[in-house]
């Protein structure tokens, strides 16, 4: 069975490169990659994943607004029913420097599985995405 | 309305006009004849045009900053800043992101709560909302020229509303701030708003009145190859002309191979005012914009430096009209006033040095030339043919086909089949030709090309490369060599990264 | 003993040496068998010539700063500092201003006095007060190749103590570290002695162990015309070979002119190859170094990483094996070890950006490099003819006519009448030829460019253009341009001095 | 009659461009230079200055050291009998970074009759020059 992910740009958002990196990326591992592209509003993630079956959202946010845009998705994944819906969120996510630790642990408490600095290796969210669906090792 | 490359009747232009003007409260009684009173006392050096000739005519490349805030009094400190401070030659406004998506309630919510908090909550400035008065007082507050700078699909008001300010050139086209800035915007929707655009500025030049028009070279800014951004540029200056614009600067981001941008660049001049010649658009006088680059940038504000300075040197050296500016902040996003002026300062310096100095003709770069100028006219002849010689139905159904085809681009209309590397010297070639139109023997240059960097590297020609060399700036190279490499690619590889 | 280029016989040598070992305590029982087996442990990376024999076979372009202070602890540190938070690739000691006068009493007191202040009072390394084992301290302290870098006429007993401790490289020269460094120092006194250190790496090189040097390329810093610093560099290194010295790196000092500095670099190899092999030395391995901008610097920091870059870009276009670096502090003096690392990392992330890229062939590049060649090649001639054929004699008699000679040094021994300015795209010329043995060709050329200038400008050909020059850079410009100009020289003018 | 002044770098100091640029301005301004380089003492100045019947010494310096290097040259020239000799200096006075007035105070509380800051205009000097010897403007 192929695990398909949910991938998009949240909000206001129009950078697209990583975005497209990101759907190369997971595509190569194997998996179905649903790419809703950027400008993408928390209700397409959350249609796009019930349309699709979909285990996990992977969301970037590169313009500083992500926390804005990423507040209350978990409980409307809970009340779509997508109640063990992964939620992975990575890019330049507060406006301006901040403590990566401090903005990890926020993006924690608001229910996301995983949290990724800017300029993180798409590798790493797949070895994660792999544990955390209980997949086995690639070869 | 059926899309055609024609220019807009007066008719036609006065009745869309009025729709326009109604877009918001800012636009209402815009008098065009008393624009035009306003423009004609414009002092010469204060005109876009004018400056930019004279650069053109005395070999000499202008620097110009990025720089917008919401509030007026705020933003004229800023830009006086960067002119005393900085030395630009050129004054921009960037406009900020609600504008660009005709969003003017919430810029309205922007400028409020910047009253406020006595800082900007916007990214630019919000031209709409604060209207011709707004505009105008900024414009007679600075003492240069001033531009709007944006990424805006539907620019109709704010051009009506800048013009008539006195800002005398404008940033922008119906490819350039759509492939790059929308999702889901229609190319008829923006190439028809952008034809507005070029008309209100072709009004103006029938009354006397030059005012400068600059479609956006770099679009994505990321692996963009010469031709493509070439070929865009120059079908939005033939767009542009259609509507009696007279005087357009044409512009390209920074590749980072000095031959391929010097190449590129003069190659744009040359082959945009020979179409504009053929297509009988006479009397445009076309300059020129190098972008310094464009993608990521290193953290570290020494090494942004290096970069800033060989986006100034290859300007120079290039002899474009004038160069757009990064700041040693780039890493972090909006750049403090005094990050943007030392951006400045480092080009101007570099500029100026470099002032007596243009790059000297070699065969690697009259060959860089040819093939970009090659592969720029397969990708138009054939937008022309599927738009039946009509250049905007070209545009539109060359998008649908992927025979313009923008990587890394947001756009739904965009194909995104086309895939970008970088050879072994560091110039970007096609390495997947998705449907672009090119000949077997430019297929073949391409495709040796990149066979070498493989063959350096011990690697496939591969996508892999091109998100290798997505992040290799920002890193501290050019090119993004493989984890796993050959001995050669090994030795050098251990002394780039000897500190990391 | 009367002077001669002639390799000194190792008894010669010898006797010399005990006289050179006693003008200092720390010279004292400097054993040269027991220096041969530590230099032979010494891993290949913490040595000079094997670092930039991979450089030069990679294409590859190293970065070495400037830096030295009084003790040994502190020393340490601000190396290790330029290698981690910088990226060095090569590191350096420079040496302070008594150790260069041979003033060891007074260094005494300075490193005292440091000690004390917990500051350093010295403005270097005081190598020859620290001894073999102070030197050794600092070589095995450190993970990089190191060298000495100072300005020393008699160096004797500094090069005996520093390739003692494993300092692998030793900068300096009969000619280099005498006109530009002292006023009265005889240049028959100074090429003995430089003969003794080069002498003294032969006797190493005879003993298989390769030891680096470097004469000094840029001379005073200041306009001086490519081919007068070539032929000195030249000369320099057929000096060096003949008493065995295997690993030479000719310099030269950035003009500013890219195409000429390609040119003169290139030119520089090429030719002193070519003198190396007509001379019947085999097997020198020869390498170059290219220095950034050596004359007055900007006040501004921006401004001066400009600076700083288009140097780094110059050296990497050219393939210089190393270029040695700026800092931003460099209009001040002494920088921290901060604003050092600044340097180097904008010089690295220029280097990495063009690792791949070198300046291509031009018409213009290929004429510049014939006529540095033909110049230099004028100079030496006529030195090997005034020393009836001995290169050493030659040198001397050349001093004294004239026919080397360095614009703006402080010794008696230099006649000072070749003055140099820039033509009118920022190449250095000769404007008064003095007494140097040109062709007619050669004049004629000089003196066309410098006419070109002249009529841009509107005034003559005359001294004051070298002074505008002098100072041109360090104002913002390369080329110094007059207060009273054309209508062309006056509308650049009023652009680049607009934010004045 | 001809005025003459001796020029020099004082100390162990071996700048010599600034040198060179002065002694051509001055010469062209009608003044006799004698140059007596650079690397020079106090004695030297002085004895130059006896020899030439020198009116001036133009002392310049640009290594940070000027101020141990000028110290009693005025009670120096006093001694030898020039009364009246005109002092003028110039250049990198003192180490690093520091405040102009404060420097040109010192300088001018040394005896020196003008002070002048890095990177003057050689005909600031000459002007001042001809104030102080009293001499016509030039046409």
């Amino acid at each position: 069975m192929t695990n398909t992910v949910v991938l998009g740009v949240i909000g206001a958002d129009c950078h697209a490169v990583g975005n497209k990196i990101l759907d190369y990326a997971f595509s190569k591992a194997g998996f179905n990659v649903v790419n809703i592209g950027v400008l993408s509003s928390q209700e397409e993630f959350i249609s796009a994943a019930e349309e699709t079956g979909a285990k996990a959202m992977i969301i970037s946010s590169l313009y500083g607004h992500g926390e804005i845009d990423c507040r209350g998705l978990r409980e409307k994944c809970d009340e779509a029913g997508l109640n063990d819906m992964l939620l992975y969120v990575g890019g330049n996510l507060v406006v301006g420097k901040r403590d990566w630790d401090e903005v990890k642990q926020k993006f924690l408490a608001m229910g996301f599985n995983r949290v990724y600095p800017p300029g993180s290796d798409p590798e790493q969210g797949i070895r994660d995405l792999r544990d955390d669906l209980k997949l086995p090792k690639p070869e | 309305m059926e899309l055609k490359n024609k220019k807009l009747s007066m008719d036609e232009f006065l009745r869309i006009r009025q729709e326009v003007l109604k877009q918001w409260p800012t636009g209402e009684g815009i008098d065009l004849e008393a624009n035009v009173a306003y423009l004609k006392q414009i002092p010469e050096h204060k005109s876009f045009p004018a400056k930019l000739r004279w650069a053109k005519e005395n070999g000499i490349t202008l620097a110009q900053p990025r720089a917008g805030v919401a509030l007026i009094e705020e933003h004229i400190e800023l830009l006086n800043f960067l002119d005393k401070e900085g030395g630009a030659d050129l004054l921009p406004s960037t406009i900020d992101s609600y504008t660009r998506q005709n969003k003017y309630n919430e810029c309205e919510r922007g400028i409020t709560e910047s009253r406020r908090e006595g800082r900007s909550l916007l990214n630019g400035f919000p031209g709409v909302n604060h209207g011709v008065h707004g505009c105008k007082k900024v414009f007679e507050a600075v003492n240069l020229p001033l531009q709007a700078r944006h990424g805006t699909p539907d620019a109709r008001l704010l051009s009506e509303i800048i013009h008539a300010a006195g800002w005398t050139s404008n940033e922008g086209g119906g490819i350039s701030y759509n492939i790059p800035y929308a999702k889901k915007v229609s190319l008829e929707k923006t190439i028809t708003d952008w034809q507005y655009c070029d008309r209100l500025v072709g009004y103006y030049e029938e009354q006397g009145i030059s005012i400068n028009r600059e479609p956006f070279g770099p679009l994505t800014g990321t692996l963009v190859p010469p031709s493509m951004s070439n070929a865009v540029a120059i079908i939005e200056a033939l767009l542009a002309a259609e509507q009696g614009v007279k005087n357009i600067t044409v512009g390209y981001g920074q590749c980072g191979n000095i031959v391929q941008d010097v190449a590129a660049i003069r190659a744009l001049e040359e082959q945009c005012n020979e179409y504009l010649t053929a297509f009988g658009y006479k009397n445009v006088y076309l300059t020129t914009v190098f972008h310094q680059w464009m993608g990521g940038f290193p953290q570290d504000e020494s090494k942004a430096f290096g970069v800033i300075s060989l986006g100034a040197i290859a300007a120079s050296l290039a002899g474009a009209t004038k160069v757009i500016v990064k700041t040693p902040h780039e890493a972090y996003g909006v750049p403090t006033k005094e990050a943007n002026a030392q951006g400045i300062r480092t080009t101007k310096m570099v500029l100026n040095l470099l002032r007596e100095q243009k790059l000297p003709l070699s065969v690697q770069q009259i060959n860089e030339s040819r093939m970009i100028k090659a592969e720029t006219q397969c990708i138009i002849d054939k937008v022309l043919e599927l738009g039946d010689g009509d250049l905007a139905v070209g545009t539109v159904r060359g998008f649908e086909a992927g025979v313009l085809d923008i990587p890394f681009a947001p756009s739904v209309y965009n194909a995104g089949k086309m895939m970008p590397a970088r050879d072994n010297d560091g110039a970007i070639r096609y390495l997947d030709f998705g449907n672009i139109p090119f000949s077997d023997d430019i297929k073949a240059f391409n495709r040796n090309k990149l066979e070498e960097r493989a063959e350096f590297e011990g690697r496939e020609v591969d996508f892999k490369m091109t998100i290798d060399d997505v992040y290799a700036v920002s890193k501290g190279n050019l090119i993004g060599r493989p984890e796993v490499e050959t001995e050669a690619a090994k030795s050098i590889k251990k002394y780039l990264y000897k500190t990391e």
